[in-house]
């Protein structure tokens, strides 16, 4: 199993990310932005942070670099992808998951150790997780208030593609129907708010996360 | 860039129907600072640059400076 | 002659330049000289006290002098560390001001070749109700957590306080931890003439230009305001790429030595490095990439725009370094050069324009001796905000609701503490942070105090209690410190009065630090924090680094059911400089003298109790009292205690006032199991069992006083800082 | 709120010759994009609203809206 894992100028998590793959299991590199060959990786992760500085929109700019046309060719092909937080403002900017993510409500920063329940989702990210289960992960965003026309939210949450919410009353971020992440229509594109890649060691508060990468091996990738 | 360079400034909002949070916050602080009567505030993005070819600021938009699903933009082209 | 007194340069001080130089200095020179002359860069008032302080010890990788401290933690590791005082700016400009002062701090730790791992901010605002305040804690907080969270360098701890004194007068003291292999660190001393001096990060503009703008006044007519000093602005993506482009020039070994531009820009980082170096330095001002037309040299030379770093490189390497510079996309530019000749010159167009001696200029600032003299009277207004003849229980919320002592979720949520996957205690509960550094097969503990309340009652005293504190939140965490930093926050030092307190401050830092064998190995200092409205307190901020052993025996859990409550150490309160005098509005000169010898005892007794592992719950008894330390874990642990301070009583002959919200340095809440409490007794430092926790009320016996409430309404109390701030 | 409300328009930027690290950003970023031959980007904000009394909006920005000590602005009366 070899893991990619994105690096644009003002990504932050991109060290912790390439740490929770080699917990999880495997060899892990960084993919520099600017290289248009993900080098055969079997897995990518879009890492968070603040690329480019989140100017303009959160992800606006990162989803033009040559690594970004990269992954959309390789999850156009069935490769697992996953987009953590800044990740995942990059994959709705590029178009390879629906919807948006909006400021907070609250318009502030927010971090904490949250509560995501598994949703209906079915991926090989979250082919470890029962619908249902509860991980602790930590919340850790400042636009993360996911957002989708009426028409196109009711194909994510009728086709199944809802992967994680917020517990109930926890929503931190005025989030539609309470969504912290969701997937594309096949299943191997994941982009969430919270951090797994926080969440791989009890002694920084909790190991739940792995398993959202470990479901990638299991499910046989690589 | 040549001389015939244009200005153009773009005005980019949140688009109706979505909560606007900044604007909600500006509202919020309104009475405590004696402002009535100032209503629907929306807060948007601005942004100006000089263009050689003011034609393809639309596509810019589209592409970059604004996001149709959540916002809508207006461009302007002043003259000098 | 007017011109060098508008740059706040004295008479006496311009002559001696005229001396030093053999003529009158023209207008870069004077600019130049005025700001290393300032007492921001030339600790003119404080350079002797803080030659005071002891510096040594067997840890010690770097000391004062350089960009930040640093001590050795193990297997190759260093962890550099510095306080650094932006309260200016934030007085200013809060959001910004707060923001750059973040930027600032980390420059200093990445100059040492470190990689930031955390940040800590000491916050004073004066008290909530004023709108103004509001409007300067939402900025602070936010240009605080702008900056850290989108560098990705988790905020881990701090402190905010609420005081009169601090209203016009705001503190915003950011501190940085960084991490390094003590072998790839480097020096800021320039060296090698013949290497080039490379400028990389942002471009120059006429950012803060400050007091040196006086010099183009006469050339500002109507309508030049573009020429005004700007204020500054924080870019933490630019910053985050300095940081990796400079890791990775380091790495590489691509530099001679490394140094951040702060506070008088290009003239303090390059006249400095030159300095250590014993060299001299010449920078060509039109080398250096402007953001702004037409800018004069002098402002080249003085601009303080964030985001840049000085290198000096082998001109061998120069083209490697550019090309790094390019992949992190930021700015390269080769600005001048090393030389033998001893001497600063600024050269434009081919001409110098400016040549002074490097020693001079850097280090022939005069250092003054303070006329310090006692206060008096009480120098500040007490605002009463509570009766003294209010009943205990009332007093405790009062207490709890006080913006000083109510819980700062509200602020920390707005920063990201996790970020780098070290940190084993958050902020919250805890009296300290805990980072893991796996790399060196250890953990640390950080934190950061002052109490500029106790220090204004008493600066030796205080200064004294606010180290022990910081060391009791070490301790409670099981931490043993191996260094401290610190910002001097004070008034205007040129009054006798401020100078008194000053003194009396440093001389406590010192033999707290000197008693506790831990060294002083950086700071900053912060003078002129005065408005017409009066002086700040004094406010010492210290910041402390200690060694965890093992991060999964911190004692941070909550306590539980059937676990005792224990006090420990040689805890005497005294309502005297107590978070309850300031609210009954009877704060006043003076405070018990500190147990600093049975404070350190009972400080190691807990650390190594909690060591041990068999200690839940650890914290310090510090503002507000042993009612509300207790009050602090049972919400914490949303169960309550039954205790009774009838032997703390006893052994102090307090009042039940006094029992119950004194304060003083040196006591310990500790929860477990009896037993395990117990066996810490005899070890000289006095164990006091208070009772067993349980229920869901905090019920406290003292003497004839007793306080009963439930959990829900201290909890309401406590949380309460977010409508008072948000109003 | 009257219906004498009247929409207005305000356009915030970062001062002249105060650093705008977003306009930079993105004019980086456009070469790679494919938008050759746009300059001088200036990033800011854009705020609408609807007030009773349009002549209290600049003591609005001053107060609430903008930081003139790095912010310009520009207050747009708009007609209905
Ligand atoms: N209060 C203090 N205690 C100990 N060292 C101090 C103190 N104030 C300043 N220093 C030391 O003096 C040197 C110069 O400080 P400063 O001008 O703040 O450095 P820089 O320009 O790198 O920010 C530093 O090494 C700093 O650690
Ligand atoms: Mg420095």
């Amino acid at each position: 199993m070899v893991w990619g894992v994105l690096q644009f100028p003002g990504s932050c998590d991109e060290r912790d990310a390439l740490n929770a793959c080699r917990l999880a299991g495997g060899e892990a590199r960084l993919i520099w932005h600017d290289d248009d060959d993900l080098g055969g990786v079997d897995a990518v992760v879009v890492p968070g942070g603040f690329s480019y500085g989140d100017y303009l929109r959160a992800g606006s700019i990162a989803r033009f670099s040559p690594a970004m046309e990269a992954v959309a060719r390789f999850a156009a092909d069935g490769g697992p992808v996953i987009g953590i937080c800044n990740g995942f403002q990059v994959l709705c900017e590029s178009g390879l998951l629906p919807g948006a993510l909006l400021p907070n409500d609250s318009t502030r920063f927010t971090c904490h150790q949250g509560e995501l329940v598994v949703g209906e989702a079915e991926s090989p990210w979250t082919s470890a997780l029962e619908p249902g289960h509860v991980l602790s992960v930590p919340v850790k965003h400042q636009s993360g208030r996911f957002f989708a026309p009426p028409d196109v939210l009711e194909e994510i949450v009728s086709g199944g593609q809802v992967a994680f919410r917020y517990s109930p009353g926890s929503n931190p971020n005025g989030s539609l129907d309470d969504i912290a992440g969701i997937v594309n229509r096949e299943g191997n594109v994941l982009g969430l708010m919270p951090h797994p890649e926080h969440a791989v060691d009890p002694l920084t508060g909790s190991e739940d996360g792995l398993a959202i990468f470990r479901g990638v091996i299991g499910a046989g990738v690589g | 860039m040549g001389d015939g360079g244009k200005k153009v400034r773009v005005l980019i909002r949140p688009r109706e129907g979505i909560l606007d949070a900044q604007g909600k916050a500006v509202e919020r602080a309104l009475p405590a600072l004696g402002f009535d009567g100032v209503e629907q505030v929306r807060v948007g993005r601005l942004v100006e640059l000089v263009a050689d070819d003011p034609d393809r600021i639309d596509d810019l938009c589209q592409k970059l400076l604004a996001n149709p699903l959540i916002e809508d933009y207006e461009i302007e082209i002043l003259d000098d | 002659m007017a011109r060098h007194r508008e740059l706040g340069l004295t008479d006496r001080e311009y002559e001696l330049i005229c001396d030093r130089m053999s003529r009158e200095p023209n207008g870069v020179e004077l600019a130049m000289f005025s700001l290393l002359w300032s007492e921001h860069c030339g600790y003119k008032h404080s350079r002797k006290l803080l030659s005071t302080l002891p510096t040594e010890g067997p840890r010690v990788v770097m000391g004062p002098g350089e960009n930040a401290g640093a001590v050795d933690v193990g297997n190759g590791y260093s962890v550099a560390f510095k306080v650094e005082s932006h309260n200016h700016p934030s007085a200013v400009e809060p959001f910004q001001g707060a923001a750059t002062g973040v930027g600032g701090i980390l420059r200093d730790v990445i100059a040492l070749g470190a990689r930031p791992i955390a940040m800590l901010d000491s916050l004073r605002f004066g008290p909530p109700e004023d709108e103004r305040t509001r409007y300067l804690v939402d900025g602070v907080v936010r240009g605080i957590g702008h900056y850290g969270n989108s560098m990705g360098i988790p905020t881990v701890g701090g402190e905010i306080e609420f005081a009169a004194p601090y209203a016009q007068n705001p503190l915003v003291n950011a501190m940085c931890v960084g991490l390094a292999k003590t072998d790839e660190m480097v020096r800021a001393a320039a060296s090698g003439p013949g290497n080039l001096v490379v400028l990389v990060g942002s471009l120059t503009g006429r950012d803060g230009i400050g007091g040196a703008s006086v010099l183009a006044s006469a050339e500002l007519g109507e309508g030049d305001d573009a020429k005004r000093p700007t204020v500054q602005i924080g870019d933490p993506f630019e910053e985050s790429k300095v940081l990796e482009c400079c890791q990775e020039l380091l790495a590489e070994g691509l530099l001679v030595s490394l140094q951040d531009l702060g506070a008088a820009g290009l003239t303090s980082s390059a006249g400095e490095m030159a300095s250590a170096g014993r060299v001299g330095i010449e920078i060509d001002v039109g080398q250096v990439p402007l953001r702004e037309a037409g800018m004069e040299p002098f402002e080249v030379m003085v601009s303080e725009s964030q985001e840049r770093m000085l290198a000096i490189v082998e001109p061998d390497q120069v083209d490697r370094v550019r090309e790094v510079c390019e992949k992190w996309q930021t700015g390269f530019a080769v600005v001048g050069r090393v030389t033998d000749s001893g001497k600063f010159t600024v050269v434009a167009d081919g001409e110098a324009v400016g040549e002074m001696v490097v020693e001079d200029l850097v280090d022939g600032c005069p250092a003054y001796d303070l006329e310090p003299a006692e206060p008096t009277e009480w120098p500040y207004s007490n605002h009463p905000t509570l009766d003294p003849e209010t009943d205990p229980e009332e007093v405790l919320l009062a207490l709890l609701a006080s913006p000083t002592i109510a819980s700062k979720q509200w602020a920390f949520e707005q920063y990201d503490s996790i970020v780098g996957s070290r940190t084993v205690v958050r902020p919250g509960p805890a009296d300290a942070a805990v980072l893991s550094i796996p790399e060196a097969g250890t953990a640390i503990a950080v934190a950061i105090d002052g109490s500029g309340r106790r220090v204004a009652c008493e600066p030796w005293s205080g200064t004294v209690g606010t180290v022990l504190e910081c060391a009791a939140n070490l301790a409670s965490v099981g931490a043993e410190p191996l260094g401290v930093t610190n910002c001097l926050n004070f008034g205007n030092p040129e009054k006798p009065t401020i100078a008194w307190q000053l003194t009396r401050s440093v001389e406590g830092l010192g033999d707290a630090c000197r008693a506790l064998g831990v060294p002083v190995v950086g700071g900053n200092v912060s003078l002129y924090n005065e408005t017409p409205s009066g002086p700040i307190y004094p406010t010492p901020v210290v910041g402390m680094v200690g060694e965890v052993p093992d991060p999964n025996r911190v004692a941070s859990r909550p306590w539980e059911e059937g676990d005792q409550v224990a006090l420990v150490g040689p805890f005497d309160p005294s309502l005297a400089g107590s978070e309850l005098a300031s609210l009954t509005g009877s704060l006043g000169p003076g405070l018990p003298d500190p147990d600093l010898e049975g404070s350190i005892a009972a400080i190691e007794v807990v650390r190594e109790a909690v060591r041990s592992g068999s200690v839940r719950t650890a914290h310090d008894v510090s503002d507000g009292g042993i009612a509300v330390a207790l009050a602090e874990l049972a919400i914490n642990a949303g169960l309550g205690c039954d205790v009774d301070l009838g032997s703390l009583i006893a052994r102090t002959d307090c009042s039940p006032e006094d029992a119950l919200f004194g304060e003083c340095p040196g006591g310990f809440i500790l929860a477990g199991e009896h037993p395990v409490l117990e066996q810490l007794g005899g070890k000289g430092v006095p164990v006091e069992m208070l009772g067993p926790v349980a229920g869901d009320e905090l019920q406290v016996t003292a003497g004839e006083r007793t306080v009963v409430l439930g959990l829900a309404r201290l909890r309401e109390a406590w949380e309460s800082l977010p409508a008072a701030v948000e109003a």
